[in-house]
């Protein structure tokens, strides 16, 4: 193996050094947190975790996040790419400002919004549901996704779609047998890109969900506020949450970095 | 010569995502434009008030401070994660193993909900039990960032590089990759010197990179709200009050619908004239 | 400027090459004189570019020597061999104007701005580049880009060699020629050691003196496009230059003259092979074909019209031998005789040449 | 079938690709379109599959028109100059594919497969992904895909152009045997005239989106109708000078000059060319004219040479076979194969060869 320089192992260091920290304390008994300091636990305990995963209030909120977080993935991406195709290969009316007035709305600060939201998905009774959810997302998701998949399908020749049409292929057939999967690796950048927005965003999830479709960050954050310091639990819970992103990214490790090479994020 | 063929019916595409964005992003911004103009008293009676919202906030001493503080803070974290990212990127291994080691590892930050990263700095920094607060108190330099602004700030801008600088060093990884070994060489044998072969080969090819970059980092961190919330709650004081901060306060704390929204407005345009300003510089750069 | 050696030079890209088709590059000694225009010429994944990049100092060959002058600069890193190379794609720094493009390598050898200035503007001069010296280099044409990339080279009066990699291949068809003889022309002005890296057999022919044909590793000839063209020392030489290339037949050996469908072909000179499992054969190319009343009797399959000739396919046997004829010359349609001109008629045995 | 283009006009924005244009080929021949890049080759032949529909104007297919009708039912098949293949299907999926379209039985697609295959030289590579061949094979794969679907009108787009000149000749050579039992007709775009040449068949010439040109490819060679397709007939460039004609003698300077029996010709001035093989460095006949020029670049192609060199400041192209070691900047005799000159007059037109 080559060698490798010291600066990245350092940062890694100082990225994983925290979450240490975290799972450090996932393992240790609230007596322990509170009442020393110590390096690893001394007295190693999952009760914590046995909690979230026998308590609904905690596991029905992590499935309740994968839900929406799926949904909004899979929404995303899959109005995303027709329309990504059409930039990619059209000129139409009015083309390039609603492309810029699409990325506009990766601009709009969360916070300016949750009210409106709130009001907005009550009025049409999705409140509280994973749906409303993963529908706010598409506010900035789509965006994202429309323009992600656009550089991708741009790297594609077009006669590779006039070679399909020769062959025969109708519109549709070609797009679903053909061209999807020339850009597979797109697309999944595009779900990464999703995914992980949608996984880590807050402020809306909280705003627009109260007991049913509550997600598990916003779980924790309550906890933390009624039930006085249970940092223990908190910490499992903060750590479960790691999880599903570091799965994610180990699928698409081999594309993350052409993703991003297309600048498009 | 553009390739593309003029087709109308393309609008049959993208009006899917025509319909959701402009769902989320019409109705909304209208209920906000119609809230920052009227007063309520509640029951959903309103008053037309014109541009009197507009007026009190732009000359509110508390919007200025925390735009001063969201400036500042924005301020800081480009200034140290665009080079700090680029530096690292420029360190990380070409090919091998390595690599998706380093990108596994690096992109783990970015994909911790907000609230989590700012809950696990939270006890990572508690001065008590925090291992950060434990070692900076241990090295005698008094340190509790609910107490003290600075080190609420200090912590602040530190988990915001530690959140976000691997987003700048995996695209200027992009960027370097794509840039040809012939570049290289060709430096090798002009007889550049490492520095002039950064200044004029890896600066030049990273410069859209980096614009996106920048731009990111702009927009997401004029945005911030979650992490400091959950850290410090946006004191000690006002002290790391940022600017969705103070407008959460306002719109659900206080629900002064009127004055939130039109600094909610304020707020938005502000995001997008500086990215206007930045995409069109961007462009004009290119065309050259 | 200097002499290049090449001795005993052999490279693998594996670490224990084992068999014959694991050397990228096969034992090869060549001497360049200092000041000649080379090329070396084959078809893609040849050899030609590992042996280009062993040259300037980008490969270390896992055997062998190079030398330039009398030094040995095997395991010299490429900053240090004093050689300029133009790429396939062209390399210019795109923040720099015109000038400080080919000023900057003068630059990072501290030479003083007022010979910069001067040299710069004379090599601009002799690539037609002043009128732009002051642009951005950016903005140029994919043939000015190239003239930057060779100009850089070119400021240089240290420089041992010039490497082309293929330089023509973004350059636009119609302008293609052009650039090729002003490189040939710069070689007469500057009389620097060039060697030009290509698959195509007018570039290589036209810039080069002496021009080394490689194939699988192999260098099969070293010679002036003459000498490639009216004697290939391999049936690959024949085959690769020329178009159509040189008709390679089957033949058997009689008292040192070739035997060829039951006759014997007239060559120069006695041809001895001492291998008696040789596998032999006659190579003749179809410029020096021509009808005849009596010889190797041939049936006409095609007679294509190619402006300045006709290209001729005719077949014996299971043999097909093209020929060309002159624009308005005569086809005989039956009873076709062929003649070979035994001036350009050559024996090969296992490929190489023995006649 | 025969295939015909009706007063067709092709707009983009502002820019005219393809000016008023009506050409009806010729049915199950090779019909090449000669003319350099951006001429407007490959929006012709766009226009022909469906791919692009005229601004104005009309396309026929075997006596219908198919204006209006989208490629995918018009039975043509398209070759590209990149190298196009489906990345994720093997090359046995990629040749089948228009046959799975056309949900063509199992067994026959295997069969016309092979058979494809075979004559393509594809047999050992049916398993292989795309990107595991050579660029020879891949457009060998995308011909195949081509050929499988027995269309009327095959269109190849150049497909030589992005491949090493050995290789070149190669399929140069196989691809009139590809289409010799088959009831289809060719369409071919080129930018080398010698490709057209060897391709023979009929031929249009095509220049700044105008066909200027069509008839067979032999006789337009010989015969342009004017100087414009003489030009984009030749490579190297077609040698241009200005002559006058008086007393039955055609001068080109004071000093060179030759008779004429042609008696139909006005005195006057003409503008003659000459193709550069023409003018060669040994004398093809004894009545050869004699030029003395100073050579400016001397060029070696595999197995001819190519001169370029001056008369009293004006250029000329010498095209000689063999391979001859030219002094640059020397001055050198060229012999001019007077009765091989073509004569243009006004507008350009062909008058007399």
């Amino acid at each position: 193996m080559k060698k490798i320089s010291a600066v990245p192992i350092i940062y890694i260091l100082f990225l994983m050094l925290p979450i240490y920290w975290l799972v450090n304390m996932s393992f240790k008994t609230t007596n322990e947190i509170l009442g020393t300091f110590s390096l690893w636990p001394q007295e190693f305990t999952v009760a914590n975790y046995v909690k979230i995963f026998t308590d609904p209030t905690w596991y029905t909120g992590y499935f309740n996040s994968l839900t929406y977080v799926g949904l909004n993935t899979v929404i995303s991406v899959t109005v995303a790419l027709p329309a990504a195709y059409a930039f990619s290969r059209f000129r139409f009316l009015g083309d390039k400002h609603l492309f810029f007035w699409l990325l506009t709305n990766r601009m709009a600060p969360p916070a300016v919004f949750a009210l409106p939201f709130f009001q907005l998905y009550s009025a049409i009774e999705l409140f509280d549901t994973p749906l409303a959810v993963a529908l706010a997302h598409c506010l900035f998701n789509i965006p994202l996704a429309v323009w992600i998949l656009e550089g991708f399908m741009s790297g594609v020749p077009k006669e590779l779609d006039e070679t399909a049409y020769v062959d025969g292929y109708p519109f549709w057939r070609f797009f679903i047998r053909i061209f999807l999967p020339t850009i597979a690796a797109g697309i999944g950048v595009a779900c990464f890109f999703a995914f992980m927005f949608s996984w880590v965003e807050l402020l809306l999830a909280k705003t627009l969900t109260s007991v049913a479709a509550k997600p598990i960050a916003a779980t924790m954050t309550r906890t933390a506020s009624t039930a006085g310091y249970e940092l223990g639990l908190l910490a499992a819970a903060g750590t479960l949450t790691i999880i599903p992103g570091a799965f994610v990214i180990y699928f698409v490790r081999n594309y993350i970095a052409k993703g991003f090479a297309l600048g498009r994020v | 010569m553009d390739n593309k063929t003029t087709h109308q019916k393309a609008w049959f595409f993208v009006l899917p995502v025509v319909v959701l964005v402009a769902f989320n992003a019409i109705i909304p911004l209208m209920t906000v434009v119609n809230y920052s103009v009227q007063e309520t008293f509640g029951d959903n009676v309103f008053f037309w008030e014109g541009v009197k919202w507009f007026e009190d906030v732009l000359n509110s001493d508390r919007f200025h401070a925390s735009l001063l503080r969201q400036l500042m803070f924005t301020g800081i974290i480009l200034a140290i994660e665009v080079p700090l990212g680029v530096a690292i990127a420029l360190t990380m291994p070409k090919k091998g193993p390595w690599v998706s080691v380093c990108l596994v590892f690096m992109a783990m930050p970015l994909l911790i909900p907000w609230n989590v990263v700012g809950a696990m700095w939270n006890i990572f920094a508690l001065p008590d039990i925090g291992l950060l607060g434990h070692a900076i108190n241990g090295m005698g330099i008094e340190y509790n960032f609910t107490r003290q602004p600075f080190a609420a700030w200090f912590t602040t801008v530190l988990m915001d590089v530690w959140h976000w600088t691997s987003l700048v060093v995996l695209l200027a990884y992009a960027g370097l990759r794509s840039i040809p070994e012939d570049y290289y060489q060709a430096a090798k044998i002009d007889g550049a010197k490492p520095w002039a072969v950064f200044l004029h080969i890896q600066l030049p090819k990273l410069k859209r990179v980096l614009t996106i970059a920048i731009l990111l980092r702009f927009m997401d961190s004029f945005m911030i709200y979650t992490e400091p919330f959950v850290l410090t709650g946006g004191g000690p004081g006002n002290s790391t009050t940022f600017l969705s901060i103070d407008l959460v306060k306002v719109a659900l704390g206080q629900f002064d619908l009127g004055p939130a929204a039109a600094m909610s407005l304020i707020y938005f345009l502000i995001v997008l004239l500086v990215c206007w300003v930045f995409y069109t510089l961007m462009m004009k750069n290119e065309d050259q | 400027m200097s002499k290049i050696t090449l001795k005993n030079l052999r490279h693998s890209y594996l670490s224990h090459p084992q068999r014959d088709e694991d050397w990228a590059l096969k034992e090869m000694s060549v001497e360049w004189s200092d000041g000649g225009a080379y090329a070396l010429l084959g078809p893609s994944g040849c050899g030609k570019t590992t042996l280009l990049n062993i040259i300037s100092g980008l490969v270390t060959p896992t055997q062998g020597e190079v030398w330039f002058g009398d030094v040995e600069v095997s395991h010299l890193p490429a900053d240090k061999r004093n050689i300029a190379q133009v790429f396939q794609f062209p390399v210019v720094y795109d923040t720099m104007t015109v000038f400080d493009n080919l000023a900057f390598p003068l630059r990072n050898r501290d030479v003083n701005e007022t010979d910069i200035d001067w040299k710069v503007r004379e090599i601009a001069a002799m690539l037609d580049l002043s009128e732009t010296l002051m642009k951005r280099a950016s903005g140029l044409t994919a043939d000015g880009k190239q003239k930057i990339s060779l100009g850089r080279g070119l400021v240089r009066s240290d420089v041992n060699a010039i490497m082309f990699d293929e330089p023509l291949t973004v350059i636009d068809p119609h302008l293609k020629w052009i650039l090729r003889s002003k490189l040939k022309e710069l070689h007469q002005q500057i009389g620097n050691t060039m060697i030009y890296v290509t698959h195509d057999q007018t570039e290589a022919l036209t810039f080069a003196d002496q021009v080394v044909v490689m194939q699988e590793g192999e260098v099969v000839q070293i010679g002036s496009p003459v000498e490639l063209f009216e004697r290939p020392q391999h049936t690959f030489v024949g085959h690769f230059i020329g178009s159509p290339g040189m008709n390679v037949l089957a033949c058997e050996l009689d008292q040192g003259q070739p035997v060829y469908g039951g006759a014997t072909v007239e060559t120069t000179g006695k041809v001895a092979v001492e291998d008696p499992t040789a596998r032999l054969e006659i190579g003749i190319r179809p410029e020096f074909i021509s009808f005849a009343d009596d010889g190797i009797a041939v049936s006409v399959e095609k007679v294509s019209d190619a402006g300045r000739v006709n290209i001729v396919e005719t077949r014996h046997g299971d043999d097909v031998i093209k020929l060309l004829v002159p624009d308005g010359g005569n086809v005989p349609s039956e009873n076709a005789f062929l003649k070979f001109d035994p001036d350009h008629t050559q024996v090969y045995a296992n490929d190489w040449m023995v006649s | 079938m025969t295939l015909a283009l009706k007063n067709v006009v092709k707009r983009v924005g502002a820019d005219t690709h393809i000016h008023d244009t009506s050409v009806e080929l010729v049915t199950n021949q090779f019909n090449i379109l000669l003319g350099t890049t951006l001429a407007g080759k490959t929006t012709l032949m766009q226009l022909m599959a469906g791919l692009e529909k005229p601004t104005s104007g009309e396309v026929w297919f075997d006596g219908k028109n198919v204006t209006g009708v989208p490629v995918q039912k018009r039975n043509v098949s398209y070759v590209h100059q990149q190298f196009i293949n489906y990345p994720h299907f093997t090359v046995f999926e990629n040749i089948a594919s228009p046959l799975r379209v056309a949900r063509i039985s199992r067994g026959e697609i295997e069969q016309r497969v092979g058979r494809v295959a075979e004559l393509l030289k594809l047999t050992p590579m049916l398993g292989r992904n795309p990107s595991e061949l050579s660029g020879g094979q891949q457009q060998r794969t995308a011909l195949a895909r081509a050929l499988v679907k027995d269309a009327d009108v095959v269109l190849l787009d150049e497909p030589l152009a992005n491949l090493d000149y050995k290789l070149r000749e190669e399929l140069r050579d196989e691809l009139p045997k590809l289409f010799q039992d088959r009831e289809c007709t060719v369409v071919y775009a080129t930018t080398e005239p010698i490709e057209a040449l060897l391709l023979g068949g009929y031929c249009a010439t095509v220049h700044e989106g105008r066909i200027t040109q069509f008839g067979e490819t032999a006789k337009v060679y010989r015969r342009p109708f004017d100087l414009l397709t003489a030009q984009v007939f030749s490579d190297p460039p077609i040698n241009i000078a200005e002559v006058t004609l008086s007393d039955g003698r055609f001068a080109l300077n004071d000093q060179v000059g030759w008779a004429t029996a042609r008696a139909n010709l006005t005195d006057g001035s003409y503008r003659m060319a000459v193709r550069p093989h023409f003018v060669t460095l040994e004398p093809s006949s004894d009545d050869a004219i004699k030029l003395e020029g100073q050579v400016l670049v001397a060029e070696l192609s595999g197995s001819e040479s190519v001169v370029h060199f001056e008369v009293d400041g004006l250029s000329w192209v010498s095209q000689s076979p063999g391979i001859h070691a030219i002094e640059v900047g020397k001055t050198t005799e060229f012999y001019l194969d007077k009765t091989q000159c073509l004569y243009f007059g006004e507008n350009d037109q062909l008058m007399a060869a």
